[in-house]
């Protein structure tokens, strides 16, 4: 390891304590202003993990994420809470199995739409086991999670999947999958196999939001397929994603954090006309930062490369 | 006395966006804005403590439909806004989501929007809840009672066709009503739930025409209600007895009916000959060119009447001893005096109501004031 | 003789009612460069993609040392040791150089990965001729250099049969004599390369026996000299004037 | 019996189609993935809406103003808003991402301005809600419109799009917009043409539907992806293929609620998508892209 | 006929063009001889208005090109045959030979020019309905030539024309050739089959990294020794 990789992992681990300590010094609303952003950081990072490099783009967020809480619906109160979290997870990881083998021979935008049908498919059938069989829909969540506990959770969380991220990007999976994105004839030409290669990753991506999904569950007292399987989630990761950029591991930190902070600054100052507002401040964004934020930030250091190389 | 606040900072966040905003926008914002306004027109609440009038100053935030954004939001009015007081959200859902942290920061909470059978288990979790629109039990319980009677009159059947949204309302209502409606001695000869966001309704109606039900009930959302009539009325279904709703009380529904609402019946309902009651419906009709719903709205605007009066009881922003003033006191409301037990008011308000000559009027409970119910619904016009 | 390395037989393909490829026959030996030629559309890159594995074969058989083939699929085909390029090439436009070529190193027969596959990616770009540009995005390289890159990739999966399909297409014929030399050397070390080639000047140097198809059919086989002089495939391939 | 839910089924299928048409223009031809789609047909639906209650002009009428305007507003959209994105992109994918940024604005806005002149309030309207009696089934005579509106414009564009030049132009766009340079075709006429006639389309179904849906400013969303589920089935930018995917889940909607459970209906739409998608994973009468 | 002068492309920073000027006369055959990436694909690419370019003038017939865009550079009479062919894959053969005809000026003759374009490529008839992209590399190529001829060009560009045909076929290609410019049309060609285009050609130029280093007639070219030893194989 070079002295600068040193210094960077160094620099990380002061990070991850230093946001360790946020609950002791943040009020309730900071707090949960930081779960939010917590919470969208492992969800967008956990999708780039998978989409970025295949560039198969995925609206199934949700349905991972609502299986999550749902599993703590319904074992919240049953199991000890690292058993739930381990359940969600092994369910996250087996469902996503069965959804990969069938669903990675789609491509482009059949990939997109079926990931949604799928979210909203695991809504409906969720909601006909509820309505039929247990006849009730809502469920009651009153597990003994405090609202710190969320978020060292979700820290732990997105610690992990920035380290898989960070590990797999360097394996030869990593490399495998971003020749699938380019051209996936090649790949399997080069005896990749494309499959296993996507379904592992997918998987992994796919639990990982499970995971957040069960960790989120106890912030609200009260789960309904409406409130878990709420499509904007997933619209909303696959915006933060772009915007910040799935080139990089960590591009999605720069979509997640300025949208979470521009949607509560428009929420607080145009509560009438928030949709208005996000409209425009969108089409800004979109006309400005073309490349994304990652592609800002590195743009920048480009330049200011060429600058120094000028002088000298 | 200590210097006098310039406002009392009253809070909200609600759903003004999202597939939540169509309900909160008939039911809710508008008694939110008539309060304020009445409020401040007289100058403010009246603070004891300080002597004199001082006026409310709202924060709103939209919730976007999203318990998460909405959980947030409130803490974000507590802790950043520092409000006074809170108004509660839309919804069941969304109610029950921000009601960890009301509690938490001993906020009272006067949901008007929310129907769920854990109310009194609620109330008792979180003293300072308090849940206006009742249990599906008792909404059954009612419809029963009516139904019973209209049975042994001989005017209708012992058989029921009953359809329910999927979705949280339609399946608390259709499963308090299975219930209600066997203990009766009726037979539900036809009971599906179809999910939210249907767009045709025939197979339902067809369905239910084949039965030979005198009844029909349908548990169903604004979209779904206007639907089911519609289909109703296309292929001349005309059960003797017609329940649909929510939505049924909505302005949008004589509107889009016109003379066709007439008999059938739903959740709510108004006293046709309450002065104040009519005096609500011009203001309302006022402020936002349209009616109230005649189930909710009106529940609401009472309930913020009772806050009004117990912030002024107790004379200063004590949010322990307004929670107490709320469970015990008696209050001066558009529906008449109003006492919470167990933080719910009991009869205060009609549980199931009728079309009656272009008023949405109150049958049931039975008790006085109740107008006659009409049966059989008359048959749809062209 | 030795063991053929490649042994095609039978090998049919249809799409729809044209039947592209029509029970064609034919064998490859280690060591070998075998050409195969045919008119346009008579299912040359068909075959290729029958044995890389990138289509099913309706019915005949594909083996590799005696194994089987043709039911595997294509990453495997490849992992046996068969590599390939494109007629129109496919390069990965989202990497530089260096990366296409560490593709194949780290998933070909003998998985390469980390400093050794950097060094080994280095030094098959300057076999090729791209050195020096380890780094350059490949959608920056000209239509040509792309086809180099190609190469370079197949070869870095250390394949014992190679599959050329147009490979020394559109070069001038400085480039084209180095191009030959390139596969000439190929052979040198051990590879066996199976061709598809229009252009004469190279099948005649390098080819040890070729074959030439028409419309699916196999219809001369042989040495160059020979298969070149046959009338039917003067007639239905190379026309009066040679090119 | 039988026939019943065949007559609702087809009906609702029609009506899924022409909801859909106007996006697999947009999409399949000017590849913009457009979020806002739904915003565009509720839009039409609101000024069917104001049309009708405010200056009774009735809707069949209205639609000879709204699906003009319509397709002229989304026409200067194209221009204005969505070439620079087409301009500066590298690849379509690019594209792509950019546009479903950009829509995604759009969609936000035009909400937003719906919500506030409309406010989330539900609005419906009574407007040809007259039984027909076919076969012995009862349809309404505005959904029947709607249905015979899908199939017209549903075989025209058809064959307008495969049998003239101008249609085959527009496909060539769609397949390769830099080769259709070559030949001629001035692409980005083209695509804002196709993207204009989308948007009219959509407005045309808004009208239609907004005679029998109920509907407020937040509905948008859901006939976005109602619409971009029929596109995918059908195969993108194939509008008899919307046609039939349309129809195929409209049957499939009003069999399973006659006959297996209206809970499922949903659940039953999504399964059928997902199984086409799998045994054909370029959509009904898509092609595959090499 | 075109008149072509200080043309230069660029890359971001790689300069791939570089002050070029040429012209082709009506009924003459030029071709340009380059090595690899020496700028002959960004020079057609760059006349035909697909990229990016710097130019002093490019005109056709007297018309100016050079502020043109792509689209009315073939009406104005300019058809290019692109390297790796631009057909439109997922649209059938019959639909791309007539979407060459596709610009206003070639509509009136689109029958005679799809006639004269399957008798070049008689393979093409068989094949109307196949959607193209599942034709084989060298039939695509025919159906690119094919669909550049049907936009009745005054001048044709073509990018490696011979570039996967078979012998046979190839031999037809060059012999066409001489045909299309017995028609009126001038013919501006890249070709690596340097022995069999200057046996066509009237004149030809040659290209290095950017740069017009060399031009004459084809039989002065054919003499040159540097030629010879670089694009005739003559060691
Ligand atoms: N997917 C497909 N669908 C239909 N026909 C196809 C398909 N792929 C190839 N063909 C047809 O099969 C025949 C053989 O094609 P192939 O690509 O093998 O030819 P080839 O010998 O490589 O020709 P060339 O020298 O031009 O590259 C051609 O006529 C082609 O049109
Ligand atoms: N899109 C591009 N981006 C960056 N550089 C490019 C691009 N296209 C071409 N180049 C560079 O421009 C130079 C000229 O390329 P061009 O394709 O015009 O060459 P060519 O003479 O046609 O070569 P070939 O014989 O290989 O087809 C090359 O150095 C190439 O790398
Ligand atoms: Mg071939
Ligand atoms: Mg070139």
């Amino acid at each position: 390891m070079s002295a600068r990789n040193v210094s960077i992992a160094v620099a990380l681990a002061a990070l991850v304590v230093a946001l360790a300590f946020v609950p002791s010094v943040a009020n309730g609303y900071q707090l949960s202003l930081a779960i939010n952003i917590m919470n969208y950081t492992v969800l967008a990072t956990a999708w780039t993990l998978f989409s970025g490099p295949t560039r198969y783009v995925s609206l199934a967020t949700v349905a991972f994420f609502g299986i999550g809480a749902y599993t703590v619906a319904v074992l919240g109160e049953v199991l000890a809470w690292p058993l739930v979290l381990l359940v969600a997870f092994a369910i996250g990881f087996v469902l996503s199995l069965f959804v990969g083998l069938a669903t990675l021979r789609l491509s482009g935008v059949y990939f997109v739409i079926f990931t949604f049908g799928l979210a909203e498919l695991v809504r409906q059938l969720v909601t006909w086991y509820e309505v039929n069989v247990t006849r009730t829909l809502g469920r009651y969540v009153f597990v003994d999670i405090t609202t710190e506990q969320i978020y060292w959770q979700l820290l732990a969380l997105a610690v992990v999947v920035f380290l898989s991220g960070w590990l797999i990007q360097r394996s030869k999976l990593g490399l495998a999958l971003r020749v699938i994105g380019d051209d996936e004839a090649v790949a399997r030409h080069v005896g990749i196999n494309t499959t296993l290669a996507k379904v592992v990753l997918f998987a992994f991506s796919a639990s990982f939001m499970t995971l957040a999904g069960a960790v989120m569950a106890p912030r609200w007292t009260y789960i309904d397929p409406a409130i878990a399987f709420n499509p904007v989630v997933s619209f909303q990761v696959l915006i933060m994603a772009l915007l910040g950029g799935v080139q990089r591991l960590y591009g999605p930190v720069f979509g997640v954090i300025p949208l979470v902070m521009l949607f509560e600054v428009l929420l607080a100052k145009f509560p009438n006309h928030f949709s208005i507002m996000v409209g425009i401040a969108f089409l800004l964004i979109v006309y400005a930062i073309p490349r994304g934020i990652v592609g800002l930030i590195e743009g920048a250091q480009l330049s200011l490369f060429r600058m120094k190389g000028a002088k000298a | 006395a200590q210097d006098a606040p310039k406002s009392i900072k009253i809070g909200y966040a609600i759903s003004k966006t999202g597939p939540n905003a169509g309900g909160a926008n008939i039911t809710q914002i508008p008694n939110y804005q008539l309060w304020v306004q009445e409020v401040n027109a007289k100058g403010g609440l009246m603070l004891k403590q300080y002597g004199k009038r001082i006026p409310i100053e709202i924060v709103e935030y939209d919730d976007r439909s999203n318990s998460e954004e909405a959980v947030r939001a409130v803490e974000r009015l507590i802790e950043q806004d520092k409000v006074d007081l809170l108004l509660p959200p839309w919804g069941t859902g969304i109610n029950l989501a921000v009601g960890p942290t009301f509690n938490k920061h001993g906020f009272p909470q006067l949901t008007f929007s929310a129907v769920t059978d854990r109310a009194p288990e609620l109330a008792k979790r979180w003293p300072n809840s308090f849940w206006f629109l009742g249990t599906s039990k008792q909404y059954i319980d009612a419809l029963v009672d009516l139904l019973v009677k209209l049975r042994k009159e001989g005017k209708i059947n012992d058989q029921i066709a009953m359809v329910s949204v999927a979705d949280g309302f339609g399946i608390d209502l259709s499963k308090a009503a299975r219930a209600g409606f066997e203990k009766a001695g009726f037979k539900i000869v036809f009971d599906k739930s179809y999910p939210i966001g249907t767009q045709d309704m025939s197979p339902i109606i067809g369905e239910a025409q084949r039965s030979k039900a005198d009844t029909f009930v349908a548990f169903s959302y604004p979209p779904d209600t206007v639907a089911i009539t519609d289909q109703a009325r296309l292929t001349a279904y005309a059960p003797k007895v017609m329940f649909t709703g929510v939505g049924t009380g909505f302005p949008l529904f004589p509107q889009r009916f016109g003379d066709n609402v007439e008999g059938i019946i739903s959740l709510g309902g108004w006293s046709r000959d309450n002065k104040a009651t009519m005096e609500y419906r011009e203001k309302i009709r006022k402020l936002v060119n349209r009616d109230p719903d005649y189930w909710g709205s009106q529940i609401g605007y009472a309930s913020l009447q009772m806050l009004e009066q117990a912030i002024e009881r107790v004379g200063k922003i004590d949010r322990p001893a307004i929670i107490k003033e709320l469970q015990i006191g008696t209050f001066d409301t558009v529906l008449g005096k109003i006492k919470l037990e167990n933080n719910q008011p009991k009869d205060a308000f009609w549980l199931i109501g009728q079309w009656q000559n272009g008023v949405f009027t109150g049958v049931a409970p039975h008790r006085a004031g109740a107008a006659d119910f009409i049966v059989p619904k008359p048959a749809w016009k062209k | 003789m030795s063991a053929p390395l490649l042994l095609v037989s039978g090998l049919t393909r249809r799409f729809g009612g044209l039947v592209a490829v029509d029970g064609v026959t034919l064998e490859v030996h280690p060591g070998e460069i075998v050409g195969l030629l045919g008119p346009n559309g008579s299912g040359k890159t068909t075959v290729l993609n029958l044995i890389s594995g990138a289509l099913k074969s309706d019915a005949g058989s594909v083996s590799l040392r005696g194994q089987a083939l043709e039911k595997l699929p294509a990453f495997r085909i490849a992992r046996e040791g068969v590599a390939r390029t494109f007629q129109l090439v496919r390069v990965l436009g989202s990497m530089t150089c260096k990366e296409n070529v560490i593709a194949g190193l780290a998933f070909g027969t003998k998985s390469r990965w980390g400093n050794e596959a950097d060094a080994a990616a280095l030094a098959l770009l300057d076999r090729v001729g791209l050195g020096g540009r380890a780094d350059v995005m490949t959608s920056e390289l000209t239509y040509i250099d792309q086809k180099r890159l190609e190469l370079a990739r197949a070869l870095a999966m250390q394949p014992e049969l190679l599959l050329l399909d147009e490979w020394l297409a559109g070069l001038n014929p400085t480039e084209l004599r180095d191009g030959i030399e390139l596969v000439r050397s190929l052979r040198a070390e051990g590879r066996t390369i199976l061709m598809v080639e229009h252009v004469m000047d190279a099948i005649r140097s390098l080819c040890d026996r070729c074959y030439v198809m028409n419309a699916g059919k196999k219809i001369a086989e042989g040495k160059p000299k020979d298969v070149l002089a046959d009338p039917e495939v003067i007639r239905a391939y190379l026309g009066d004037a040679d090119a | 019996m039988f026939t019943e839910p065949l007559l609702s089924g087809i009906t609702l299928g029609g009506i899924y189609a022409l909801i859909a048409m106007g996006l697999t223009l947009q999409y399949g031809v000017a590849r913009i993935m457009n979020l806002s789609y739904g915003e565009s047909l509720v839009a039409a639906a609101f000024a069917a809406l104001w049309l009708f209650t405010s200056v009774s002009v009735n809707p069949l009428i209205g639609l000879f103003v709204i699906v003009p305007a319509a397709g002229l507003t989304n026409w200067l959209i194209y221009r204005i808003l969505l070439v620079p994105l087409v301009k500066r992109a590298p690849s379509r994918d690019a594209l792509e991402v950019d546009s479903i940024l950009a829509t995604f604005g759009l969609l936000f806005i035009a909400q937003g301005v719906m919500l506030a002149i409309f406010g989330g309030n539900y609005f419906s309207y009574d407007f040809l809600s007259i039984p027909v009696k076919i076969l012995g089934a009862t349809i309404s005579a505005s959904r029947l419109l709607a249905l015979g509106f899908a199939v017209v414009i549903g075989l025209a564009l058809y064959l307008g799009l495969t049998r003239t030049r101008a249609g085959t132009a527009i496909r060539a766009v769609a397949v390769d917009p830099v080769s259709a340079q070559l030949v001629a075709i001035d692409v980005r006429a083209t695509a804002a043409f196709a993207y204009a006639l989308g948007g009219a389309l959509v407005a045309a179904g808004g009208v239609l539907v907004s005679m029998f849906l109920t509907f407020n400013a937040n509905l948008g969303v859901v006939f976005t992806m109602k619409a971009l589920i029929v596109v995918i089935m059908g195969g993108v930018g194939n509008l008899l293929g919307c046609l039939v995917a349309g129809l195929i889940l409209g049957l499939t909607e009003t069999f399973v609620a006659t006959y297996v459970d209206p809970g499922l209906t949903l659940a039953a739409t999504y399964i059928i998508f997902i199984l086409v998608l799998l045994l054909r994973p370029q959509g009904l009468f898509g092609t595959r892209r090499s | 006929m075109l008149e072509v002068s200080g043309l230069s492309v660029a890359y971001g920073k790689h300069r791939a063009l570089d002050d070029v000027s040429l012209s082709v006369a009506q009924r003459e055959i030029v071709v340009i001889l380059g090595a690899n990436g020496s700028g002959k694909t960004s020079l057609l690419k760059a006349i035909a208005g697909v990229v990016p370019k710097s130019v002093s003038r490019i005109s056709l017939c007297g018309r100016d090109l050079d502020k043109m865009r792509a689209n009315d550079i073939v009406e104005a009479g300019l058809a290019l045959v692109p390297e790796g062919r631009g057909i439109f894959g997922e649209l059938t053969v019959r639909e791309n030979l007539l979407l060459g005809a596709y610009a206003k000026r070639a509509r009136a003759k689109e029958r005679e020019n799809l006639e004269r374009a399957i008798s070049l490529f008689p393979k093409l008839a068989q094949r109307m309905k196949q959607a193209a992209n599942t034709m084989s590399g060298g039939e695509q190529q025919m159906v690119a030539i094919g669909r550049a001829l049907m936009s009745a060009p005054d001048i044709l560009l073509l990018d490696e024309p011979s570039l996967g045909l078979a012998p046979v076929v190839c031999g037809e290609l060059f012999a066409s050739l001489g045909k299309i410019r017995e028609a009126g049309i001038g013919v501006l060609l890249v070709e690596q089959n340097a022995k069999r285009s200057l046996q066509i050609a009237d004149r030809g130029y040659l290209i290095e990294t950017g740069r017009i280093t060399g031009e004459g007639s084809a039989a002065q070219l054919r003499e040159d020794p540097a030629v010879q030893r670089a694009y005739l194989g003559v060691a």
